[in-house]
């Protein structure tokens, strides 16, 4: 969808070990022209940390890196993450609608489907994992 | 040789567009409208024409040489297009002070606030519309008749447009056949010639159509626009009315009404707010066209054309920004 | 920094709503006249000053991990009797400020205060600091109302300023009208204050 | 840390009911109250009041209050709505004076459009109905052939009204046709200070 | 009524149990905190976000700052020793000691030196000459007027000289972000150490040609003639690829190259009238 | 419907003003300045010095590498310096410069005035040859013809298209030369269908040179599998990417050559300098330059030897008119403007254009109107007005993926905004910049 | 035909940055890529309809019952903060990849003011389980919707050039009131 590729962020090494490398990145929030980035703590995550693998053993800890990962992954994680289970609460609105008489058991039975849902992601983390590679650049 | 060579980088000449050049052309294939406007309102049109080009372009004037500190620019003309747009836009007889109102919110909200021309991301005489007519209800549906010069400005006789004798007649539960043939209701004829209640410069549909012919001769715009926005408008209205002549009225009744050629000629077209690949153009005029009846068919306004463009303005980046042109080389791939 | 300067932060140079641009729904939505936006200024800082107070007050008793949850239990208690005590009082205001009301628990001005000030201060300075924001936030939105309400109705604080059959600028008191008026209000605070550090 | 917390809340929660409690009293009240100024507003000078539910059509009912001043019925208040308004409903109050003319129009909540529809609780709207009674004064707009001039550019909400007051003076008919096969007694017999709620 | 009480206080603590169980987590999992430091030193940075530090801001440097171990290499060349001793003292770390640097623009081909050969009329700007041709006087090192360097300051520090044509530093404004160097296509401004009362003596050309070429387009451009890199009692001068060049670290403001330059291509900038004085102003006259 | 290319694509005034005058020979100049890099890749070696004889057609700069080419003695004489000296672009460059002495030649060329058809070498001499003859494209490009003939391992080529479009206004060489040399070029073309073994040869030539079409119709019913198609007259049609659309339908894709589509596209001038270096073992040492220009007294169209000084040809073309703003190497669309008249002659100088100073500066620059004029003519479906944008404000990273690339640098932007915005600056100076990040990511 | 109404209604006519003066401040913070935009949008759908779905089961089987109904804004939003955390901990125990993919692309700010408002005003509205959760999702639609508008006219705007004081908020307040005059076209739809 978006031609400009690649989404990139600055971060730093804070710890290798073996292949993986964790990086944490800088905050570079979506909020960066809020005027209360810096009071906001509701639910704004200051730091992220990214797991990436690297066999090249050039990296050290505490080194400015570049992470980057491709903008259509980061459309499909929203997708995984958020719009289907959006989807599969709605569905699950709608049956149990049909299939219990008392709103409450609807309700329930929805979030069930929901919670089900994230299992399900669960038995596919491995193959998730394998379509969001972030890669790494000195920078 | 005594003279120094000029150097700069190719190319070395350029075509005889220019933006005076443009804007004067539709300035020009306005005329026959205003014309016909000025034969049905008398003086009152020629009045709130010249104070809305005037008001706009002193406003202009104004706000570039005092508040942005820099060299005006009014010689090019496009701020007389949006007066002469503004103009075209409001009732005959609507008081001067409104529409100087609307020329400041024109050119100071909707287009030197975002620095001038072309960086505007709505239509800048259709956000002065909009503004007053959010404002100014009374004042801005209160249409006088088509009496010619036999009035004078002040105690013109009013009544309302083709489109709103039809809404509030459906809300009082009329069939639509029958308001198509109540004494109120111009037929296809006087629509076509402007014979009818409704803004100064939108009411003939034959004037709007003879300068849309001047503009594609002059290249100024393509057909794209218009024409998809005519044709989608048409189809839409279509489909409703053989569903239910009762409820809905006729395509034709809805193109020739309501401002819609006006708007589709010279407002969706302005080149600011407008999308920059003929793909694009296709897509944001069936999108006018859509959002145009549904307002009229269903919500609180008779006619939607104002509130479509605006509309799909807001579109305009998106659809610039992800429909491109087709590149060359995409289409036939040999290896 | 002297102690009045805990108070006078809030009123410009720190100014929630023109400078910061923060809480700005109930900003947009009450300001349709002046006097919605003094009450909603007022309960506000009432909400602020009585968050701060307690929250510095008990700022070492509350362990740093149930921080958050605490003190949003904390504003919304405060928040809630604005609310209960306002519709038994002061109907009228209520109806017309309506969910903002409640809303005023999530106002980024008063969590942000609690995190960035109030945690970290004594109580003096944390009620001047209360006062300070509340008291720009308030006069902001009267200023904003006023300005909407004179336009948009010919009117200042329910008094007429024009005959009832004249008209006025009617989308100032709409919804677009609430947004134009406070883009340019930024935009003018912007520059005064752009004017004075010079 | 937990407990710390959850001290928090039930000290929170604590002060959270007493407030509760001190305000629920006051905010039952200025309910009420409002209703009885409104009443107050619509109708002539009263000392007692009877309440009486009024069906005006089926399924529909509407409230009406009758206001009398020593034995004399003062005045019906009805309090009437519409949903006919360009958005939402319409509440308000019509008190009619005993001999069926229109008194006041009171107690306006409605959600119309700022500057257009609310335009019909201000005075230059309402006071054309004043003094009118609907027997004789057609409770239409002009455009539709009746006697009321239209806030200018908010018709819907001009016939909203019309239409409101229109149920509320069938209330009032009723009301009245009631009271005369009634004992006046029984209505007398009714407290001077308090209200009687007949059902 | 003893109920209500009952139950607000109840439902409350209950969720306020859960919430604050869920939210603990959080708070472990998430390292929500941030170090209040950060804050703190990016109250101490200037703000002006110019990237000079090279990062994307001042709170990205700001982080930078509270989590590196040591401050080597990091500075802000904008707030400059100061404040940077004043993040030092906030994050109890020392500063490394930089030698303050200021913009220095080496050409100085005014029309009187480097007269005018054609007119250009194309875009004005500097990137955009450049990729076209060598410039309106002909140097295709010198300095082509349009300002790209000044365009880029953000601290006007840098602006045009309508008589010359030449870019002028404003030394008390430069704080060497070094923009104007990124932005000049003709790699022609350098930042040089700051000295005493802002002092300078440097090389204003950057003209690799030869001698009998160059001197050709501008009468004030190096011609390699060696003559101060003789004269130098510092070995300060250096000269690669016909182009003398001050070392600014071991140059020790002596001055005795400039007399000795042919075409004058060694600017003295701040320096009390020299003593001298007369010889200098008769090469002026005779350039 | 005369056949053309799609997208885009301009009409400037044609200002054709020396169509069918005669190719005039211009004198021998007394020196000639020769640069070592007159085509796009590496530069020729010099292989001369100072003080060396030199003969006609005598190589005296060896390609170096393979996208290279060798440059010969375009007079025979002395060679009085090897040095720096300016060129069109305005930078100095090697140049070899030679003061003439007579007029002595190569022995192995063949001087005969007479047309030498029979084509009797196999292909691989047929390249060894025209690479020998330093051509290089004449069109414009320059670039080395031998390398663009060579056609790379597993392509191929089904047809070869012959460029006789001249869509520059003010431009003639390529047509005089069409009518001059017809029999001549259709011979090169042969040459070129045997080399590249295609049965199948197309010549395109713009509408407005009807007398060369009728000429090309009748000397195409002689040879098979050579076809000559008119065009409707517009800009850039010339552009290869361009011609071959108009001609076989098929888009070069971005980034591609035209060999992937099965297509070589030869320019008329190299078509003939082929000729005669394959027929005649004559190197590239002269061309036809059409000088021209409003005020000029004498406009034409002249045989000119690689090398004389633009001086040389404006005299010939009557002196230089006063008042003259500008003189273009090339054409107006795509031409450099040159910074001095000293400036000797290069290989892809197709013409020296005269313009009067009244027509040479530029109109001041407006805001864009986003009025998508350039959109709508740019040939390459680029959006020029957005790449101008980004190249303003240096967010060069983005430009990549809005295909700045593609551009030609026809300039038919620049020429239709009505804003009259100096879009092709920027992006060129936006394409310098993609290219650098380009290369640093190799 | 109410769950269309509720749309529509929601989406173009009382959406809920433009008419309602809900979620003002990640509007204005977040409207400036449409990359974010887009995640943002999503992410905002998911949790405003989960958070209607669980506020209308507090309200109807709690709340009411136990008539403690002034206790709605202090529950509610307890419960719509950890509501946001659980799914944030959720992903990342269950998906630890795709957590840290979403964490790259956008950082959640999804406790504002429009999830709260949102709940008390479906609330208000009286609505039934299924309809307030459409509700909550088309407002967040209309969220998406005007974000996502806003974004590209500031992407747009960023290749032009804006008066300096107009800058930032001030530009992005100005076209939020034109987007609000564009919308209000659709007033009486339903
Ligand atoms: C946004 C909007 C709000 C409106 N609000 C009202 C209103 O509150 N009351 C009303 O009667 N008409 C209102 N109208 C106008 C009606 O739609 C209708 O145009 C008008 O009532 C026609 O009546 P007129 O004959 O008085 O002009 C509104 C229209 C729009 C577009
Ligand atoms: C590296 C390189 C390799 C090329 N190889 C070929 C080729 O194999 N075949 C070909 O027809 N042209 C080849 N060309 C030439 C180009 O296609 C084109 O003819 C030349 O760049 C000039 O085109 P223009 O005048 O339209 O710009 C090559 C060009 C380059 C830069
Ligand atoms: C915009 C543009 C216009 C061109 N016009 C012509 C032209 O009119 N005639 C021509 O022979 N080549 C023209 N060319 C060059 C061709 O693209 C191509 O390089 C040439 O025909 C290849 O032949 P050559 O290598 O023999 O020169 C033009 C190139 C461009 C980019
Ligand atoms: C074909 C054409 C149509 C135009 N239409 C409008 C218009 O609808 N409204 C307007 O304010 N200006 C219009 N203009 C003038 C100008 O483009 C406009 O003022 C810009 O939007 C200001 O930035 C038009 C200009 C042209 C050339
Ligand atoms: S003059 Fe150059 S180095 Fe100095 S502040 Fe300006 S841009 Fe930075
Ligand atoms: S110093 Fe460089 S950037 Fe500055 S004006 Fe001269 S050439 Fe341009
Ligand atoms: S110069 Fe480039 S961008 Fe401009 S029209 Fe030609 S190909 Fe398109
Ligand atoms: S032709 Fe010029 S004014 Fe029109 S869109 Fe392109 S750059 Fe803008
Ligand atoms: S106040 Fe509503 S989001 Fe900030």
């Amino acid at each position: 969808m978006d031609n400009s590729g690649i989404i990139e962020h600055a971060g730093v090494v804070s710890n290798i070990d073996g292949h993986r490398i964790t990086v944490s990145i800088l905050a570079q929030s979506a909020c960066a022209a809020c005027g209360a980035k810096n009071l906001c703590h509701v639910a704004d995550q200051k730091e992220k940390e990214v797991e990436i693998n690297d066999n090249s053993g050039t990296y050290r800890i505490g080194e400015k890196v570049s992470v980057f990962m491709k903008q259509s992954s980061g459309l499909r994680a929203v997708w995984y993450g958020y719009f289907i289970p959006f989807l599969v609460m709605m569905a699950g609105l709608i049956v149990g609608n049909l299939l219990f008489s008392r709103e409450w058991q609807t309700g329930l039975f929805a979030i069930g489907v929901t919670t089900l849902y994230y299992f399900f992601l669960y038995f596919l983390r491995k193959y998730i994992a394998k379509k969001f590679t972030f890669y790494i650049k000195k920078l | 040789m005594d003279q120094k060579l000029i150097v700069s980088p190719s190319p070395h000449i350029s075509g005889d567009y220019s933006i005076r050049k443009l804007m004067m052309h539709v300035v020009i294939a306005l005329i026959p409208a205003f014309l016909v406007s000025v034969w049905f309102f008398g003086y009152a049109a020629i009045l709130v024409t010249a104070v809305s080009v005037a008001s706009c372009v002193l406003f202009e004037y104004i706000i570039q040489r005092f508040v942005m500190k820099v060299k005006p620019t009014i010689d090019d003309g496009s701020a007389v297009v949006t007066g002469v747009l503004l103009a075209f836009n409001v009732p005959a007889n609507l008081p001067v002070w409104i529409i100087i109102l609307g020329a400041l919110v024109a050119i100071g909200i909707a287009k030197m606030s975002f620095g001038g021309l072309g960086n505007n991301p709505f239509n800048p005489a259709l956000v002065a519309r909009v503004f007053l007519l959010i404002s100014f209800p009374v004042q801005m549906t209160t249409w006088p008749l088509p009496k010619g010069f036999d009035t004078k400005y002040a105690d013109a006789i009013t009544g309302a447009t083709p489109l709103g004798i039809l809404k509030e007649g459906i809300r009082n539960g009329s069939s639509v056949i029958d308001l198509l043939h109540t004494p109120a209701m111009p037929d296809y004829q006087q629509l076509f010639i402007g014979n009818m209640g409704g803004s100064l410069g939108e009411i003939a549909a034959g004037a709007l159509l003879l300068g849309f012919i001047y503009l594609l001769w002059k290249r100024v715009i393509t057909w794209h626009i218009p024409v998809t926005i005519v044709f989608t408008v048409a189809v839409f209205t279509s489909v409703l009315w053989l569903i239910n002549p009762n409820r809905y009225a006729d395509p034709l009744f809805h193109v020739l009404t309501g401002g819609l050629l006006l708007g589709a000629i010279y407002m969706a077209t302005d080149y600011v707010t407008s999308p920059m690949t003929v793909r694009g153009m296709i897509i944001y005029a069936i999108g006018i066209g859509i959002v145009t009846v549904v307002i009229r068919v269903w919500g609180a306004y008779p006619e939607g054309v104002s509130f479509a463009i605006l509309f799909m303005n807001a579109f305009v980046p998106l659809i610039n920004r992800y429909i491109k042109p087709g590149r060359f080389g995409e289409e036939v791939h040999h290896a | 920094m002297s102690k009045l300067s805990y108070f006078t932060n809030g009123l410009l140079k720190e100014n929630p709503t023109f400078v910061m641009v923060l809480g700005t729904c109930p900003t947009l939505a009450v300001t349709t006249s002046a006097f919605n936006g003094i009450g909603m200024g007022l309960a506000t800082t009432f909400v602020l000053t009585s968050s701060n107070l307690l929250i510095s007050l008990l700022r070492n008793l509350i362990p740093d991990k149930v921080r958050i949850p605490s003190f949003i239990v904390i504003i919304a208690t405060f928040v809630t009797i604005v609310d209960l005590v306002m519709k038994a009082f002061l109907p009228d205001l209520y109806q017309a400020l309506g969910i903002f009301i409640p809303l005023i628990v999530v106002n980024c001005i008063i969590m942000g205060r609690a995190e960035a000030f109030a945690q970290k201060n004594t109580p003096l300075p944390a009620i001047l600091d209360g006062l300070g924001m509340g008291t720009g936030f308030t006069v902001a939105l009267t200023l904003l109302a006023s300005i909407r309400e004179i336009l948009g109705n010919g009117s200042i604080f329910n008094v007429r300023l024009v005959s009832e059959s004249a008209s006025t600028i009617l989308i100032f008191i709409l919804a677009p009208g609430a947004f134009i008026t406070y883009g340019y209000m930024v935009a003018l605070v912007n520059i005064i204050k752009k004017k004075l550090s010079l | 840390m937990f407990l710390a917390l959850t001290l928090i809340a039930m000290l929170m929660s604590g002060a959270l009911s007493f407030v509760y409690l001190k305000t629920k009293d006051p905010i039952a009240r200025t309910d009420q109250v409002k209703k009885e100024k409104a009443i107050r507003e619509a109708i002539p000078p009263f000392d007692s009041l009877v309440v009486l539910k009024e069906p005006v059509s089926e399924g529909d009912t509407l409230t009406a209050s009758l206001g009398y001043a020593g034995d004399t019925l003062a005045g019906i208040a009805v309090e009437t709505y519409t949903t006919k308004g360009f958005s939402g409903m319409i509440k308000f109050v019509v008190g009619f004076t005993s001999d069926g003319r229109i008194n006041n129009l009171t107690g306006f909540t409605h959600k119309e459009t700022p500057g257009l529809g609310t335009k019909m609780t201000e005075p230059k709207f309402r006071n054309q109905f004043l003094g009118k009674n609907p027997e004789t004064f057609k409770l239409k707009v002009k455009k539709d052939g009746g006697d009321v001039d239209a806030i200018s550019a908010a018709t819907i909400t001009s016939r909203a009204v019309c239409d409101g007051i229109s149920k509320a003076w069938v209330a009032f008919g009723k009301t009245r046709k009631s009271l005369m096969s009634y004992e006046v007694d029984s209505v007398s017999a009714a407290t001077h200070t308090g209200e009687t709620t007949k059902q | 009524m003893g109920s209500i009480i009952l139950y607000t206080v109840l439902s409350l603590s209950v969720l306020a149990a859960i919430a604050a169980v869920i939210l603990y987590f959080v708070a472990q999992k998430f390292k929500v905190y941030e170090d209040p430091r950060i804050d703190e030193v990016e109250h101490t940075l200037p703000g002006a976000n110019c990237g000079g530090c090279g990062f994307a801001g001042c709170r990205n440097f700001a982080e930078a700052l509270v989590k590196a171990e040591s401050l080597d290499g990091l500075n802000c060349p904008v707030g400059g020793e100061s404040v940077m001793k004043e993040v030092a003292r906030i994050l109890g770390k020392e500063a490394m000691a930089q030698a303050p640097l200021v913009a220095v623009v080496r050409c100085n081909g005014t029309p009187e030196y480097r007269p005018r050969t054609n007119v250009y009329d194309g875009v004005k700007s500097c990137a955009v000459a450049h990729l076209l041709y060598t410039g309106e006087g002909g140097c295709p090192t010198g300095c082509l007027g349009y300002g790209d360097c000044v365009d880029v300051c953000q601290f006007d520090a840098i602006h045009m000289d309508p008589e010359t044509g030449l870019p002028v530093v404003i030394d008390d404004k430069c704080t060497a972000c070094g923009a104007c160097v990124k932005a000049c296509p003709r790699k022609i401004i350098e930042l040089r150490k700051k000295n005493k009362k802002d002092r300078k003596i440097y090389i204003a050309c950057v003209n690799q040609e030869k001698g009998a070429i160059c001197i050709k387009n501008c009468k004030v451009s190096c011609i390699a003639c060696g003559k101060c890199v003789k004269v130098c009692p510092f070995d300060a001068i250096t000269m690669e690829n016909n182009l003398a060049y001050i070392n600014a670290d071991k140059c020790r403001l002596c001055r005795k190259c400039a007399p000795e330059c042919p075409t004058n291509a060694i600017l003295e900038i701040n320096f009390p009238p020299p003593k001298a004085a007369e010889t200098t102003e008769i090469k002026e006259q005779s350039a | 419907m005369l056949k053309t290319f799609k997208k885009g694509g301009i009409h400037p005034e044609e200002n054709k003003l020396t169509a069918g005058k005669k190719i005039r020979v211009l004198p021998v100049p007394e020196m000639v300045h020769i640069p070592v890099i007159q085509h796009l890749g590496m530069p020729a070696r010099p292989i001369v010095k100072k003080g060396d004889k030199v003969k006609t057609g005598q190589l005296i700069a060896e390609a170096d590498g393979f996208v290279s080419a060798g440059v010969h003695s375009p007079v025979s004489g002395t060679v009085s310096k090897v040095d720096l000296m300016m060129d069109a672009g305005g930078y100095r460059k090697m140049t070899i410069s030679i003061q003439t002495a007579g007029d002595e030649w190569m022995e192995e060329i063949d001087r005969s005035p007479g047309h030498k058809p029979d084509i009797n070498i196999q292909p691989e001499e047929i390249l060894k040859k025209i690479a020998m003859a330093g051509i290089v494209g004449l069109g414009g490009a320059t670039f080395p013809t031998h390398v663009k003939l060579t056609i790379p391992r597993g392509r191929k080529a089904e047809s070869v298209i012959i460029n006789g479009v001249e869509c520059e206004p003010f431009l003639t060489s390529d047509h005089a030369l069409m009518l001059e040399k017809g029999p001549e070029i259709f011979t090169g073309i042969k040459i070129l269908m045997k080399l590249l073994g295609v049965k199948q040869a197309f010549v395109g030539i713009e509408a407005n040179k009807p007398d060369a079409i009728k000429l090309f119709r009748d000397l195409a019913m002689r040879h098979i599998g050579i076809a000559v198609v008119p065009l409707r007259v517009k800009y850039p049609q010339g552009g290869e990417k361009q011609l071959i659309k108009a001609i076989t339908g098929r888009e070069v894709p971005s980034g591609k050559l035209p060999i992937d589509v099965g297509t070589v596209v030869v320019n008329v001038g190299t078509t003939y300098a082929i000729y005669e270096a394959v027929q005649k073992n004559k190197p590239l040492i002269e061309r036809v330059v059409t000088v021209t220009g409003k005020k000029l007294a004498n406009p034409g169209n002249f045989l000119v030897r690689i090398g004389t000084p633009v001086e040389k040809l404006l005299e010939a073309a009557g002196g230089l008119p006063q008042n003259t703003g500008k003189i273009l190497y090339g054409g107006p669309m795509m031409g450099k403007a040159l910074p001095s008249t000293d400036i000797p002659v290069g290989k892809g100088c197709s013409g020296i254009l005269v313009m009067p100073l009244e027509e040479s500066r530029r109109r001041e620059m407006k805001v864009c109107i986003r009025c998508s004029k350039c959109v709508q003519v740019c040939p390459m479906g680029l959006e020029p007005y957005l790449l101008m944008a980004m190249s303003e404000r240096a967010m060069f990273d983005r430009m990549e993926n809005e295909k700045i690339m593609d551009c030609i640098e026809c300039g038919s932007c620049s020429y239709i905004c009505p804003s009259d915005r100096p879009l092709l600056d920027y992006i060129r100076l936006g394409k310098s910049e993609v290219n650098k990040i380009i290369r640093s990511r190799k | 035909m109410e769950y269309v109404i509720i749309v529509i209604a929601a989406l173009l006519v009382n959406n809920v940055v433009l008419t309602q003066f809900l979620g003002i401040c990640p509007f204005l913070g977040v409207s400036g890529k449409i990359n974010t935009s887009v995640g943002m949008g999503a992410a905002v759908i998911f949790v405003m309809s989960l958070a209607n779905l669980v506020t209308y089961l507090i309200q109807r089987y709690l709340l009411i019952p136990l008539h403690i109904e002034f206790m709605q804004t202090i529950s509610f939003i307890l419960i719509i903060a950890f509501l946001v955390q659980v799914v944030e901990i959720i992903l990342k125990k269950v998906n630890p990849a795709l957590y840290q993919a979403l964490g790259i692309y956008l950082p959640l700010i999804t406790t504002n003011c429009a999830v709260l408002g949102v709940t008390l005003l479906a609330v208000k509205n009286n609505f039934n389980l299924l309809e307030s959760v459409v509700y909550g999702a088309s407002m967040a639609a209309g969220f998406t919707l005007a974000l996502i508008l806003m974004a590209g006219i500031r992407e747009q705007l960023d290749l032009m050039n804006v008066p300096k004081a107009m800058k930032g908020f001030p530009v992005s307040l100005l076209l939020a009131g034109l987007l609000a005059m564009a919308f209000w076209g659709f007033s009486g739809i339903v």
